[in-house]
């Protein structure tokens, strides 16, 4: 119907998810870490209420106040929370520096865009964009949590590689359906709210060098 | 039958006579080299009375192995002499042994003699022991490579076939493989009977010996039996040496009386050069040091090897 | 009559079974639980004995089917004369090592639950008696296995010792890396046939491209190999043995072994049909080896269990020798020579599986009255244990081969085949390849003479050598009963060997269409088929008779006695001390097994690689010597450089790898991202 | 009758909530779980002997799954028993406090009711979801010891199986994408109905799809080299719980890979998946291998051999003969119930010693009379030496693997295996036998304990000399599912 004239717009917000995600990379404080994940999670918000609105499928309202819910109020709260409970330090400690962080992360677009490349075909309009931004958003979710230290951290990278799949959820066939998409969501508020409560014991029997790096399992 | 028994009867009869002889003749030999007058030739004979004559005493600590060795000793001996072809191509017991046989009864008696070696608990006669089994050891692939090259060449290990083939000039008769095989086992045939520069058989310093460490403790008829086996013993390795690889002239097992009394002479004749070659090498050798017996023997079992390679390789 | 051959084989495997469980489920009462155990041993090795003659008498292969299969194989027990054969020799020596086991057990009472030793005792010959029955792979596979792990826990049976649980260890990994071996062989049988049918097997040989041919050799060569204990693959073999209780060590080196040299002939000879020469070559050299170096290595321990534990390779190596011989022979076509290799092998493993069970039994029965395995603390037992010294010695003759024994049978056979292949017309390698081993045996023998002149001479002769053996006493009637039954047949079957050869006809009709008795000779000969080899015509052909030979003994002793009787002056011996240079004679004096070995050790320096430590404690200067303590030791070639830095690269390997499991979760996710780029990259 | 499947543990979870009363609480779990084995085997009945069980749009049951439902039923219902005692024991030495009991059940249960979730949905989202949901009901109970090493522990198996089935859940939309065209929005992950056209959808797609998802459900199936989590949690989890994820709910996983794999093969032939899967199951084998030589901590080693034995039974779909698959199920059943047993076994060894260092316990036959000799059996049987059931799946798998002419790869597991052997009777005799130290008292911990420790040991036993008919229709039910494709 009016697809192809908000075509623009939509790829419009998928590249500001992108651009989010680079802003994720860049923060060096866990503030504005938490600021962008909320940023990340308002656009993808607006995606799936633009998507309702264009295709007409009424679900896409539902995903849109779910996500609202979960992961502009919800995630972002716990995760205020546990880092005003367990950091003493506000910065992120990464283990590669920030060229070699952000060289990496272009690589992995490249990369999303190399393996995706094959399977889009000419005309499939919005996955066009959304499928490829989508792999990178989990790749460098991944990365993040590879990357950078602290627990919460590993969070934050979870959370980035869950957008990514909202956003090839709906990017490529506008949704899955209803049930198991709310299931979707409750496993990750579940999961988020345990890792939360781990997070917090962690907190409680470690200190803070054993926290970092979590190695006493091995072999 | 009744005079192929009497035939072989008369070998061993032969051999009984003959080996305190040898051993004899030896001395003998050994002394005029040596420039010496040197014992009578017969004198083993006379040792052998006396220590009949003589009380046989046996150490307390001893077992019934003591006792029995020179039993067994001098019965195994016969039994090889039973066996060997001597002034005839057969024997007495030809058709129940081979030369595996022969080595394997010598193998007996070793066993039981050094056994009873041990036995008396006395350092000599342990050492004596050990280092006859040590040297045998060494001594006995060493001894059984050239028979081996000679039996197959005659395709049986039969003694009396290998004779008999040599004899009527099969393949492989008089060639390189042939000598050097004979020199091998006149290499451990001095091994074997316990001469220079193996062992000393006239001694019993404890540096040197080896054969008669293991007969220290015996005394009287015991010690007779021993000495005679001993010398019977030297005396049958001896045939060997010279019937296998040497047979001709020897009596066929259906020759007449006369073909048997020209085989006896030219056997003694044969034995009698033997001996020479003996005391020869026993005079112009000095004893050499027990680890260096096995560089010996490692020397006699290396040319048995080439006999049998060039045996095979060079046809020779 | 198969009704009747069916009825025994059912009773023999079931009355180990029950013995099995009862003894265990008896174990509260020692003594019911042994007497219960080891009778039902013995009724097994009865029905045994009974069983296998009468199958290779009769001629005819039997098949039991039980109704019981697991995914399509189905339970079936067969046997073939090369099996009945060796239900025999199991059946002979378990029976033997059952009564021996009556006395002996019973010094366990108390100390370790013999219970348990029943258990697995029972179990251990019936894994082994249901392995020779096996008709198909799976069956074999299952009680092979079954028969490593029972023997593994009679290995650690007194496993409060560190040695024996690393001895265990060693040998269950051994045995079972070996057993990989076997298992890709037979897989490699049934991916070609669809079946894992031995039956099935026999026909496809010829089927089989040559290159597969080969690859099942070498893989069965190195699997049962390592069982059977060749050079290189033997380490476990020296540790093990001396570990278990001594009547599981006779039926481990007595008959375990030979469960793997059945298992190669079946499989070399029966299933894969004519060979490559190489293959017969290849068993020769390996043959060759372990006898050698197996012997070596039993001259310079002085522990009793460990020196015949070292015997056991070298008699392996022999068996093989004439299977090796036979193998060639087979390759060329000549059949009627690899009768005699063939012949020769399995002869051998009846007298082995009879002399090194008796001595293992004496080495048992002497640990029993002495407390101690090491031969330097023994001696003048002979006086003390007359019978359990008489029997050693009987075993210590037949197992250097030396007539009128039942080693001197075999070897003198085993000879025979290697000279033939001097003399057949097989080539100038062969012809130099079969003499020359003939040297090597020559050695062995030799050595294994030395070393039992050693052992006996050093247990049994001349004055004890500790408290111990001062106070040893004869062991129980049972034990005695045990050995002088395996005593005894160390004689029957050396004076006359044509019992034997006669049960061997139908084997060697299956397994190369030849019968024994012709060619083998009549009663009371040895005889081997004239070769014409060279061109030349073979004017005696080789025979041997052994009952005249101990007649000509016998004769010449009783001659010799009358003899003596008649010329010696004094009738009577006179009893006095040893002369020891005007000194008293202590046991300190007395030569010892170090000494008597030392001679050997030099000259094979370069096999042994001896090293030597001496310490010297002495007073004020180093000229007063107050004590000198010295220590010898052979440097363990085969540990030293293949298996040490083997199971070095292994574990510094693992070690490596285990530090990819570093604990950092960081490193663990990056797995997942590079599994996951390198798929995204390279499956698709 | 699924329905009550899935209601019951959720009832009992809710029911568990509000008890705390110790024996009370051991009594329920006792009751209920006996219920729900006893639906599973009615449900499993009714799926070997006739028809397929189906209820709605959601829940499908064919033979594949009923097999694996009875599993988890029966370990289920054997670790709820053990749980008592263990539990009791860990009470008493003041491990645990009585109040936290009830977080135990009720996680337990909810991990009963996800698993069965997995196994009864028709729909690929929904497993999904019950996949996650299985993570998230055993993190806490990973973690229940509260300690610093299994806070550790649980922190890691939540973040690595999240971040591998976010990637199963990426795979299962781009197969719902590729299908959704041919199939219409309601059939698009249901999928009984994508193996029927699996043929219509877009090969290239469904590569992609498939890649994700092995990596996704092969994380959780701890296939080398995404098994990382499984060494820490099971050794850190309280030894019931390792019994479970152990012996079943790798399986669970391992279940979501075959339904993705059915559909691809029907798609693409069997050549794609089948090599990816047999590749990763003999990778697996190949990692587990130095970590049990070298393994200090017996739970560890026990852990790594379930990462052996979920390799062997990937390399045996791999190969995806019609012997291989049914030695891979044999396997499965096999392998669930010696590694339960051998949990319940370490577990009472641990307790008793008090230590999990392999090093440190010595002389079990002496101290435990009966868990000692166990332990014994138990090694040998998971190692894989007869007369114990997994020589007999080790064998048919690997004859299958020389029987489809793939020598080098058949090979290649047998050795490792052999090898492995080595490793698992080192720790094994080496805590069995010798002298025990003089610290440890001899004793059972207890009779509840100690049967538990026997009973599935009897059927691993009897397995390897006699796969009864009705376990042989089963595994052929099991089998066939692979074959019919468009049924």
């Amino acid at each position: 119907m009016g697809m192809q004239n908000y075509q623009g717009f939509v790829n419009f917000l998928i590249t500001l998810l992108l651009v989010t995600t680079f802003l994720i990379i860049l923060a060096r404080r866990l503030n504005s870490v938490i600021m962008a994940v909320i940023i990340q999670g308002l656009l993808l918000v607006a995606l799936s209420a633009t998507l309702g609105w264009t295709t007409g499928i009424h679900e896409m309202y539902i995903a849109a106040v779910l996500t609202l819910v979960v992961k502009v109020l919800i995630i972002p709260v716990v995760l205020i929370k546990a880092v005003n409970i367990v950091a003493i330090k506000r910065e992120v400690e990464s283990f590669l520096n920030m060229k070699m962080t952000l060289l990496f992360a272009v690589c992995l677009v490249f990369i999303s865009y190399l393996a995706t490349g094959q399977v889009i075909g000419k005309g499939s309009g919005l996955l066009h964009g959304a499928l490829p931004v989508a792999v990178s958003l989990m790749l460098i979710g991944l990365f993040l949590m590879i990357n950078l230290r602290f627990p919460i951290m590993q969070i934050v990278g979870l959370f980035v590689m869950e957008n990514g799949i909202f956003l090839a959820g709906i990017g490529t066939t506008i949704g899955m359906p209803l049930v198991i998409e709310l299931g979707i969501f409750m496993d990750i508020m579940v999961g988020v709210l345990i890792m939360g409560v781990l997070v917090f014991r962690i907190n409680q029997s470690f200190d803070i060098i054993d926290r970092k790096n979590l190695r006493n399992l091995r072999g | 039958m009744l005079r192929e028994a009497a035939i072989s009867a008369y070998q061993i009869v032969l051999i009984l006579l003959l080996a305190p002889l040898l051993t004899g003749i030896i001395k003998k030999m050994k002394a005029l080299f040596q420039t010496r007058k040197g014992p009578n030739i017969f004198q083993p004979y006379f040792d052998l009375y006396k220590y009949l004559q003589k009380e046989s005493v046996v150490s307390e600590h001893t077992s019934w192995i003591f006792r029995v060795t020179p039993l067994i000793y001098l019965s195994s001996m016969l039994v090889v002499a039973a066996i060997v072809p001597v002034v005839v191509t057969d024997s007495l017991l030809a058709f129940t042994g081979d030369l595996i046989l022969v080595v394997y009864l010598f193998a007996l008696a070793r066993f039981f003699l050094a056994l009873a070696g041990v036995d008396a608990g006395s350092a000599f006669g342990g050492m004596g022991s050990s280092r006859e089994m040590a040297v045998s050891a060494i001594a006995e692939p060493a001894f059984m490579l050239p028979l081996f090259t000679m039996a197959v060449a005659a395709g049986t290990s039969n003694l009396t076939g290998i004779v008999q083939s040599v004899v009527n000039g099969g393949e492989g008769v008089l060639t390189v493989a042939h000598l050097m095989s004979f020199v091998a086992l006149f290499v451990v045939a001095v091994a074997e009977t316990g001469r220079i520069p193996v062992d000393n058989p006239d001694t019993h310093l404890e540096l040197t010996m080896i054969h008669e460490g293991m007969l220290l403790e015996y005394s009287g008829r015991n010690l007779a039996l021993l000495s005679f086996s001993v010398s019977i013993k030297q005396f049958l390795i001896f045939t060997l040496l010279v019937n296998i690889f040497f047979p001709w002239g020897i009596a066929l097992a259906s020759a007449g009386i006369g073909a048997l009394m020209t085989g006896t002479l030219v056997f003694i004749l044969k034995l009698i050069v033997i001996a020479m070659v003996m005391a020869v090498v026993e005079t112009s050798f000095a004893k050499a040091r027990l680890f260096k017996v096995p560089d010996l023997l490692l020397a006699s079992l290396l040319i048995g090897l080439l006999g049998l390679v060039s045996k095979f390789v060079f046809r020779g | 009559m198969p009704v009747f051959d069916e009825l025994l084989l059912i009773v023999m495997l079931t009355s180990l079974l029950l013995g099995a469980l009862l003894s265990y489920v008896l174990h509260k009462k020692p003594r019911l639980s042994i007497f219960v155990g080891f009778t039902f041993a013995n009724l097994a090795c009865l029905a045994g004995l009974v069983l296998g003659p009468a199958i290779l008498l009769s001629k005819h292969s039997l098949d039991v089917i039980l109704p019981w299969s697991v995914f399509g194989t189905s339970l079936q027990f067969s046997l073939n004369p090369l099996a009945a054969f060796f239900i025999t020799v199991i059946s002979v020596l378990s029976l033997s090592v059952s009564v021996f086991s009556y006395g002996y057990a019973s010094a366990y009472i108390g100390k370790q639950n013999v219970g348990v030793l029943g258990l697995f005792y029972n179990l251990f010959i019936f894994s082994m008696l249901a392995l020779i029955s096996s008709s198909n792979t799976f069956m074999f596979l299952f009680f092979w296995e079954v028969m490593s792990l029972v023997s593994y826990f009679l290995v650690v049976f007194e496993h409060q010792d560190y040695e024996v649980r690393r001895a265990g260890f060693i040998y269950i990994v051994m045995t079972h890396i070996g057993t990989a071996f076997i298992a890709i062989a037979f897989f490699l049988l049934y991916k070609e046939t669809g079946s894992y049918d031995f039956a099935q097997y026999s026909s496809i040989a010829h089927n089989l491209s040559p290159t597969l041919k080969s690859v099942i050799f070498i893989l069965v060569t190195l699997g049962f190999g390592t069982k059977a204990g060749i050079v290189p693959l033997h380490i476990w073999l020296p540790k093990a043995h001396p570990a278990a209780p001594s009547n599981v060590s006779a039926l481990m080196s007595g008959v375990m072994l030979k469960t793997a040299i059945y298992g190669f002939i079946r499989i070399a000879m029966d299933v894969l049909g004519v060979g490559s020469v190489w293959w017969g070559v290849l068993i020769l050299i390996i043959g060759a080896v372990s006898a050698v170096l197996g012997v070596m290595y039993a001259l310079m321990e002085h522990d009793i269990k460990r020196l015949l534990a070292y015997h056991s390779v070298e008699n392996i190596g022999i068996i093989l020798l004439g299977i090796g011989a036979a193998l060639v022979f087979k390759s060329y076509g000549y059949n009627n020579l690899a009768l005699i290799g063939l012949t020769a092998g399995l002869f051998h493993v009846l007298n082995h599986a009879v002399f090194k069970g008796l001595l293992f039994l004496g080495a048992g029965a002497v640990h029993y009255a002495t407390h101690t395995r090491n031969i330097e603390e023994m001696g003048g037992l002979l006086k003390r244990m007359p019978w359990t010294g008489f029997f050693f010695l009987i075993g210590s003759l037949a197992i250097s081969g030396i007539p009128p024994f039942n080693g001197f049978a075999s070897e003198w056979l085993t000879f025979q085949a290697l000279l033939a292949l001097g003399s057949a017309k097989l080539g100038a390698t062969m012809n130099i390849i079969g003499p020359a081993l003939g040297a090597a045996l020559a050695l062995t023998g030799a050595l294994a003479a030395a070393c039992f002149v050693k052992a006996f001479g050093i247990m049994f002769l001349a004055i004890p050598r500790s408290v111990n053996a001062e106070k040893a006493k004869e062991v129980p009637r049972t034990m005695l009963v045990g050995m002088g039954l395996l005593a005894l047949l160390c004689l029957i079957f050396g004076v006359m060997p044509f019992i034997v050869i006669n049960l061997l006809s139908p084997v060697t009709y299956s397994l190369i269409g030849i019968e024994t008795i012709p060619l083998l000779g009549g009663y009371s000969w040895l005889n081997v088929p004239p070769i014409v080899g060279q061109g030349v015509a073979v004017i005696k052909p080789n025979s041997i008779s052994p009952p005249m030979v101990l007649a000509a003994l016998v004769l010449s002793v009783l001659l010799i006695s009358l003899f003596i009787k008649k010329f010696a002056k004094f009738s009577m011996v006179r009893i006095d001390e040893t002369w020891n240079c005007g000194t008293d004679l202590t046991s300190e004096m007395e030569y010892s097994a170090t000494s008597f070995s030392n001679p050997i050790r030099i000259m094979f320096r370069a096999i042994f690689q001896p090293t030597r430590e001496t310490k010297k404690e002495f007073v004020l200067k180093p000229y007063f010597t107050s004590r000198i303590k010295s220590q010898g030791a052979i440097k363990p070639f085969f540990e030293d450089h293949l298996y040490r830095p083997l199971l070095k690269f292994f574990l510094k390997f693992a070690d490596k790898v285990t530090a990819l499991q570093s604990g950092s979760i960081h490193l663990y996710l990056g797995y997942i991202f590079a599994t996951l780029v390198a798929l995204l990259i390279f499956a698709r | 009758m699924p329905l009550i499947l899935l209601a019951l543990p959720l009832a009992m979870a809710l029911l568990c909530l509000m008890v705390t009363d110790r024996r009370l609480l051991g009594a329920i779990s006792i009751v209920g779980l006996a219920t729900i084995v006893l639906t599973t085997v009615l449900i499993a009945r009714q799926v070997f002997t006739g028809s397929n069980v189906v209820w709605g749009q959601f829940i499908f049951i064919d033979a594949l799954s009923s097999l694996i439902l009875c599993l988890v039923g029966i370990i289920g219902f054997m670790v709820a028993l053990y749980s008592i005692g263990y539990l009791d024991h860990d009470i008493q030495e003041g491990q645990l406090s009585e109040r936290r009991l009830k977080y135990f059940y009720f996680s337990l249960y909810i991990f009963v009711f996800t698993m069965f979730l997995v196994l009864v949905s028709a729909n690929l989202g929904i497993m999904w979801v019950a996949v996650e949901g299985t993570t998230l009901a055993t993190a806490l109970l990973v973690g229940f010891y509260n300690k610093r090493n299994s806070l550790e522990a649980a922190w890691k198996y939540i973040i690595i199986c999240t971040v591998g089935i976010i990637f199963a859940l990426f795979g299962t939309i781009l197969l719902h994408y590729a299908a959704v065209s041919v199939t219409g929005e309601s059939g698009s992950l249901d999928w009984q109905t994508l193996r029927r056209v699996a043929r219509q959808l877009d090969p290239k797609l469904l590569k992609l799809a498939f890649i994700f998802v092995l990596v996704g459900y092969g994380t959780k199936a701890g296939l080398a080299p995404m098994h990382t989590w499984l060494p820490d949690a099971h050794s850190q989890a309280p030894s019931p719980i390792s019994a479970m994820l152990s012996g079943v709910l790798l399986n669970c996983a391992f279940y979501g890979i075959i339904r993705f794999h059915l559909i691809i093969t029907e798609a693409l032939g069997p050549q794609f998946s089948s090599n990816l899967i047999l590749f990763f199951g003999v990778l697996s084998i190949a990692v587990a291998l130095p970590f049990i030589l070298v393994q200090h901590d017996i739970k560890r080693l026990l852990a790594y051999s379930s990462v052996e034995h979920m390799g062997i039974i990937a390399a045996a779909v791999g190969l995806g003969s019609k012997l291989a698959l049914y030695g891979a199920f044999l396997h499965m059943i096999n392998h669930a119930l010696t590694k339960s047993s051998l949990f319940f076994i370490v577990g009472n060894v641990c307790q008793h010693y008090r230590t999990k260092r392999i090093i440190r316990i010595k002389g079990l036959v002496k101290t435990m009379p009966i868990t000692g000799p166990a332990l014994v059996i138990g090694g040998l049987a998971i190692a894989g030496s007869p007369p114990f059931s997994i020589f007999m799946s080790e064998f048919i798998i690997i004859s299958s693997g020389f029987a489809q002419g793939r020598n080098v790869v058949s090979s290649l597991i047998l050795i490792l295996i052999t090898l492995i052997f080595t490793g698992v009777i080192y720790a094994t005799s080496n805590m069995a036998l010798g002298t025990p130290p003089s610290r440890v008292k001899v004793g059972e911990q207890g009779n509840f304990a100690v049967a538990f420790v026997l009973i599935p040991l009897l059927p691993v036993a009897i397995l390897g000399v006699y796969i009864p008919a009705f376990i042989q229709t089963i595994l052929q039910q099991v089998t066939a599912v692979f074959i019919g494709g468009n049924q």
